[in-house]
């Protein structure tokens, strides 16, 4: 009787699920992490699904995935292989047990072990009784018989009862990581009860039935001789939700326009994986977001730069074969200096490459793909909850330095979630200080002078069309300080000074870089963007492991932190970990001449944490 | 100054304008400015929008906001600043390359769209500051700097296009019909929708004389007709033709061998017509149109149904941000 | 194998098709496949050109040469293809978003110069690669996932465009009606000139149905008129309806309302109708048409023309480019 | 008398021509080189015009710029200082004299001082006469009148007379230079006369007759105390024509074309100052180069590479904005492998920037401006003959590597002319060993694979359309060797390592740099593109001052000559001036970490050998 299965302790457990694209597993990944989370677990995850085209069901190619990992303490990735496989079918099966960690758990289906399924997939015999998996506590569940078992009493299509096998699923890992099974049972009511906002009562009862099945199962089948307890972790107090990086970006957008005193206007087209930014955001339109879905790219940013020179607060979306498209346009926005937010969610390149793969190789399409000298700002979001933050920063520093910025997001962290500690509109730092717009109300007896520049910022004075006696003209052609077409060279080489000298001027107002770890140490590992988590949990381990390596994250990517240098100037060496052939490295090398190492892994997945530690040993010598 | 009325010398900038002498351009900004002047907005709520091109240096010569921005997207720039504040009155100035060639897609959707703007086409068919290359509106056959041997594009017809893609108001004109571009400029301004004015102007440098079979002294009328809504299309130097309707299409026939009842009326509202007298050319003996061929504002405008939405989104889930923020599976730590 | 007659089967790859179950893009397959085969050229004077989107992974079942390029531009690169070498038949498959959104521009200027492409463009109305966002042809009001609470954009109507822009060969089809594709892409694929085949399908996933109310079981057939060259404009689920023209217009009436002489014969040569057919909209009290309403090939097509100048200019001048390189002002050292 | 006018010898004359938009300093430049050239000299020059619109008439905005240098020996600027100015109106002189050496000479045409004309441009006394040219060698020469006496008995519109100024000033340029005036007059006739291309016998013979009467003013004013005698430069024997980057770009095409046994063919949209090589390319049908002028860049670009992939030889044209726009079918040819030459024609940027005027701050985006890693080989033209090459060059290595190749040029390179030896076809090297299409005849018994690579070039198969049985499907998502969608992990790091190798590779196959000077001095300047000219004048004037500076050029921009890196480890300084804010410095510092110093220009306006000299100098510490 499992009712004795051992209670183990653990600090963090690594949760995969595979299974047919149609199968929901993003779906289950999300209760999970809600469950653990309402649990005072920290969790992170990532999804993993195959190329747009629905490919056929039963196949590898047609393989979708969620990963994710809970645990006692912060927790930074979702993980490296994992402790727990739940696999619905033969073809997730094939896909994903090579996964797993030596000795971990497979918990599959054993209902879909059909002939024709695992013929589909190449095996030729079944690999649930040949012993090809030994060395896996393999867990075959007759999911589709306990389940129908289980709902006997309801009229529901048997497809309609199979799809509850997802909430049997749940049931039994609620039981295995020893969860409140409450609150499965409330979020079943919300979501399905008479209350919800779609209130489907039989899928409710359905659900409801399965997942106890579950729980029931776990309970009383002999198959399971342990049980997880993870403890809370220590989190700061608040009201929390899962959120995607696109989600959060697409709040951040209302809730800057909203604390500017501004509209908000997004022009995009859309493009995998920057999509669900668009279609969340088009909900907005109660909080003065207006989102205009025009016909490509280019009109995307230019309706964009159009809202801007309105006095909207404007934002473009898009990812990599995108931001190449915009480029030209960009740069319009840089030399008319007004702001402009470009959330870049990064995909698999070059050209359309792989567009459901997470890379960070658009970095230096965000600095030097633009023609001439042009610098923009650019912010990277370090994980989905990130996203809020970064795009938020990016408005303020657009409006306050009149420029466009970009923020680079990546697949990754713009479809994964993480639980995000939810933002109270009235705390959130007020942004009307930077709009600024130039009034005469406000400078009696002058005259309005467009490329007048502040002395600190070198932010140009602006008044948008409407304002009383201001009109002017600006343009795309080098101009002198009153906006006036100019040939003359100097004007030219001064106003290409001020563009730069605004943007490296940032650096002084941005927060220093901070260490984790000791400057003493002998290695130095830089994380940006997503690369974060799997550097701050590798860090965090060898640190704990006593070894001499700290670790540092660029938010800003460009301009560098002030201190950076120094800070470099420390270690004997620095690594670069980059979903790219190394881009960071190059632009850290070029402005401090470091010899800079690059841990460069272009496979549309990120960083697992051991990946890290495998190279700093190396560097370490051991 | 708000509160005068203006005049079109109100219009212009201090800039010294800088287009060839004898370029078409200068009296078509004459017709925009009383279009302004008739729109009765202030200066400061008017905005104009242009590409890159001579005629797209038209903003600097306004006394309004005026941005001059890249080649051919000036439509969809004006359109987010439109959308962004619907208050002004909002003008896109734009060559026929910059219109047809690069940005014949934002042209397009602008169109389709029925965006509240008032979009002036320059068309002097041949790209003039780059130094005369043909354009999508060149002839056949004509000699460019990039057509050494002859043109062997067939030549597009916007106004044609902008009918064909629901356009709510499409009118031509020609630098020398100085009342009539006046009248275009006037009924476009006033007009809530897209009002499509093309223009036809004369490069003097590097396409000459490009519409003087139009407009030449000798016999320049058999070539056009000028459409006024309500009265017969009669033309010629001696209004010795009149338009006829043929099948679903028009001709051309002498006005004496005519039976009066069949000469064509213009009626501004009839789109079928107006596509069929936008395509008309010379070379298939029929006169280039000149005049508003479509005029129907009862389609609403883009940028009006934008805050339609948005206020009945309002009023029927009226959130805050914190409410979304808050919204979903939430829990308390 | 070029020797023998080929058969639709010839024409599939060994890769398996990606579709979902269900998808119009099937039946598009199949009817392309048979064009190909009336044609008459060995595979391997085939060439496919895409652009992105489910539609644009065409290429990949066809055993032919296939280029799955980037989103939009399938028009332009297919044009310098068959430019490069106008011997092979050369076939643009792109979806509604690639042709009218992003590919807007290419679209009009291929049909503009008259290319001899094979052009097909499957409208779902949707774009159904990135999960369906509202596409140009997307209906007003739809929900989609871009538009929650409804699309504010006029659609557009392509056929209607393409015979603005001169095009010569429009027709439409729907993934349905199996044989009336076939039939156009057999007449497309033999035509001299840009064949533009539109045809409709459905996007079971992410706007199943949007074409419905055509071709239902029960009152589809009131709604649409399937043309034929040279016979009556008659349809209805019981042929109780035919269209008669209506001053530049057309209108539905019922046939026994009708004067029989009055009813429209179809014409695939007469443009000006063709442009009325186009435009015909249910939501217009019109029956959406299909089949071949344009088709002329008198005009010349652009392939054609590069080298009827190539071969005056060599006629003409026929210099070496030892010549070239050795004229103007020279001196010897 | 005049005619005892002393003869001095000089080495080299800078002289700068300045006029109207209208007055033809272009052309009136273009005969002064022929007329040099034929003399046996070098000679090196500038053009410097105005922004495209038609400034008006007399204006300082609407001035025109023709600077040249002759010399007897190699020439490698316009030259720094004018010695000699023509200026033909007092708006020329007012935006000119500044520029002439101390003590240089000034030549006006006195009859365009009118009080008018001097106000226009803000003279409140006439120059000629108010002892403000002081120090200068002021020629006021009243050439409206002494043309008008010339042509006196030709019935000619005043006018027509008046533009013979032009021809007027050449004879007295003829005579100031000591240049055999019977190439001037063989010119008209060539030009003019009965059998040119359209004659024009009137033009022909008031020409003649105005050029006369300047040889004869020389001779006989007693204005001119001085005449120059320059010697015949050292110059490879063989046939010369003046050529500008442009032109000899679009002849490389065809030649290329021809020597590979394809067609050549060009996707092209107009840009400023991109747009004459389209028209030169334009007129040569005759010699299977197809251009098509496209709706934009975009189609520009794509039409190319629709023809490459056709089998034609293919190229698109452009500058700065237009290349952004073709960033995402650039990086379209370089995912399918299929040779496709870039020729962008830098100019003033950023965004539309400064079109008229020059500038090397395409770098970057050459380099970086496209999604995702993705590699290409840039070469730089170093003068306008070089354009010649550097586009022959491009175009082998596409073909060779199966990559598309950018070439950089700039608006002073592109629009600037100079002599060029004509090559002959027949030595041309022959490309067609670099076609090598992937014909079933030469691999009996193989199937095409299109992604098989060569093991030396990492080059593909390349099969192209109507080649018997080899129909195949490729695309832009990332595919295996087959050339089949592949979202395998480790296939897309090793296409994109492959495709960065295929790129790095080429270094092995490049010619070394050379060393202009001891490799055991103190300073390297490293010139790339445009900036040769002044740099060689530079340091070749520095070597002969005992300067302990060497120079170097780089002509393949990227990858960098293998023996680069040991080159510069030689110097203890390393300097790069650059038309932009330091984009080769920082390509320099990132690969090899060497301090490299950027001495930077952005004034639309080439380096003159001074500023380098100055720098260098600075550097050296004196
Ligand atoms: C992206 C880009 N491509 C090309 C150009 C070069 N360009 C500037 S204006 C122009 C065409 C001008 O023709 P048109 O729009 O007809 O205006 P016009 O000068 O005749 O008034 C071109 C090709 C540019 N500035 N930017
Ligand atoms: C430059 C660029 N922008 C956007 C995308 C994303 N994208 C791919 S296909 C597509 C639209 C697909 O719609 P459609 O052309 O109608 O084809 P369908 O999938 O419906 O067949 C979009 C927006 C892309 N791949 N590249
Ligand atoms: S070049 Fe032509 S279009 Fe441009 S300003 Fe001169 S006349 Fe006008
Ligand atoms: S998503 Fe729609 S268009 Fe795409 S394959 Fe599926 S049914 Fe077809
Ligand atoms: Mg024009
Ligand atoms: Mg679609």
């Amino acid at each position: 009787m499992a009712e004795n299965a051992k209670l183990t302790s653990a600090e963090q457990i690594v949760i995969k699920f595979t299974g047919d694209s149609g199968d929901g597993m993003q779906l289950i990944g999300n209760q999970l992490t809600a469950l653990a989370a309402l649990d005072g677990n920290d969790v992170n995850s990532l999804p993993d699904y195959p190329a747009e085209i629905r490919a056929p069901a039963g196949t590898v190619a047609g393989i979708s995935g969620f990963q994710m990992c809970l645990g006692d303490h912060k927790i930074y990735t979702a993980g490296d292989a994992p402790d727990v496989l739940v696999a619905f079918n033969p073809a997730a099966l094939k896909h994903s047990s090579k996964f797993v960690k030596a000795g971990g758990m497979i918990i599959t289906n054993s209902d879909s072990f059909t002939e024709k399924s695992m013929e589909k997939v190449g095996y030729t015999s079944n690999p649930l009784e040949d012993h090809s998996l030994n060395g896996y506590d393999v867990k075959a569940i007759p999911m589709f018989t306990l389940v129908r078992e289980a709902l006997a009493e309801m009229e529901l299509p048997i497809a309609a009862k199979d799809r509850c096998k997802n909430f049997f699923t749940m049931g039994v890992l609620c039981w295995l990581f020893n969860k409140d099974k409450q609150l499965v049972l409330d979020f079943i009511q919300e979501k399905f009860g008479p209350k919800a906002k779609k209130p489907l009562l039989k899928v409710a009862q359905a659900n409801t039935l399965a997942f106890k099945a579950g729980l029931n199962y776990g309970e009383t089948a002999i198959m399971f001789q342990e049980r997880y307890d993870l403890g809370a972790a220590q989190i700061e107090k608040g009201l929390y939700r899962n959120i995607t990086g696109n989600d959060a970006a697409a709040l951040a957008i209302a809730a800057a326009g909203e604390k500017a005193g501004l509209q908000s206007f997004i022009g995009s087209y859309p493009i995998t994986p920057a999509t669900d930014l668009l279609h969340y955001a088009s909900e907005m339109k109660d909080v003065n977001l207006v989102t205009m879905q025009m016909e490509d790219e280019i009109a995307g940013i230019c309706s964009a730069v159009g809202a801007a020179c309105a006095g909207d607060l404007a934002f473009t979306t898009t990812s990599g074969p995108g931001l190449a498209l915009k480029t030209e346009a960009a740069g319009m926005a840089l030399i008319l200096e007004v702001p402009l937010v470009i959330v870049n969610v990064q995909r698999g390149g070059p050209c359309t490459g792989l567009p459901t793969k997470t890379e960070q190789s658009d970095l230096l399409q965000a600095m030097f793909g633009r023609n001439g000298d042009s610098y923009m700002p650019i912010i990277a979001a370090n994980s989905p909850a990130d996203c809020f933050d970064a795009t938020y920063q990016a408005a303020k520093i657009a409006l306050k330095y009149r420029t466009p910025v970009i923020v680079l997001t990546d697949g990754y962290i713009g479809q994964g979630s993480c639980p995000w500690k939810v933002p109270k509109m009235a705390e959130l730092e007020d942004l009307r200080p930077y709009v600024n717009f130039w009034v005469p109300e406000a400078h009696p007896g002058e005259k309005y002078v467009s490329y007048k520049r502040d002395p600190e910022t070198l932010a140009r004075d602006w008044a948008i069309p409407g304002t009383k006696g201001c009109q002017h003209r600006i343009g795309t052609l080098e101009k002198d300080i009153n906006g006036a077409v100019s040939h003359d060279p100097m004007v030219h080489q001064q106003m290409t000074e001020f563009r730069k000298a605004k943007v490296d001027n940032l650096a002084k107002v941005l927060p220093d870089v901070e260490v984790n770890g000791k400057t003493s140490n002998k290695v130095l590992v830089i994380s940006w963007g997503g690369t974060y988590g799997a550097v701050k949990g590798a860090v965090d381990r060898m640190i704990d492991d006593g070894k001499p390596v700290s670790g540092i994250n660029l938010r800003w990517v460009w301009p560098f932190p002030a201190n950076l240098g120094e800070v470099i100037s420390q270690f004997d060496k620095v690594l670069v970990p980059e979903l790219n052939m190394g881009q960071l490295s190059l632009l850290l090398r070029a402005k401090f001449l470091v010899d800079v190492e690059s841990l460069s892994k272009v496979q549309g997945d990120p960083f697992r944490e051991y990946e890290i530690i495998d190279k700093v040993n190396e560097m370490l010598g051991e | 100054m708000a509160d005068t009325q203006l005049t079109k010398k109100d219009f212009a900038s201090d800039a010294e304008v800088k287009w060839c002498p004898g370029c078409g351009d200068f009296a078509i900004m004459n017709a925009v400015r009383s279009g302004m002047v008739a729109a009765g907005k202030p200066r400061d709520e008017v905005a104009i929008v242009s590409g890159i091109g001579c005629s797209s240096r038209f903003p600097y010569y306004m006394e309004t906001y005026g941005f001059h921005t890249i080649h051919g997207r000036a439509a969809a720039i004006a359109s987010g600043l439109k959308v962004a504040n619907p208050k002004l009155d909002v003008w896109v100035i734009s060559g026929d390359g910059d219109s047809t060639a690069i940005g014949g897609n934002h042209f397009m959707h602008v169109v389709r769209r029925n965006m509240n703007l008032n979009y002036v086409l320059i068309n002097n068919k041949i790209y003039g500051l780059t130094k005369g290359q043909y354009s999508p509106t060149s002839e056949m056959g004509q000699i460019s700097k990039s057509s050494p041997y002859g043109v062997i594009d067939y030549p597009m017809t916007p106004a044609k296009v902008a009918i064909s893609l629901g356009g709510t108001f499409v009118a031509r004109g020609i630098d020398k019909k100085m009342k009539l571009n006046e009248e275009i400029c006037v009924r476009g301004a006033m007009h809530n929708g897209l009002s499509f004015m093309e223009i036809f102007a004369n490069c003097v440098i590097y396409n000459d004389g490009a519409h003087d079979k139009l407009v030449n002294k000798e016999d320049g009328a058999d070539y056009h007709i000028i459409l006024k809504h309500g009265e017969k299309m009669i033309f010629g130097a001696t209004s010795q033709y009149c338009l006829v309707q043929d099948g679903f299409g028009i001709k051309a026939v002498r006005i004496d061998k005519a039976d009066e009842a069949d000469i064509l009326v213009h009626d501004e509202k009839n789109a079928e017509m107006a596509a069929i007298l936008a395509g008309m050319r010379p070379d298939n003996g029929l006169p280039i149109a000149f005049g508003i061929l479509y005029a129907d504002d009862r389609k609403k405008t883009y940028n009006d149904m934008v805050y339609e939405q948005v206020d009945a989104v309002k009023e029927k889930r009226g959130r805050s941000i914190d409410d979304i923020m808050q919204s979903g599976h939430t829990w308390t730590v």
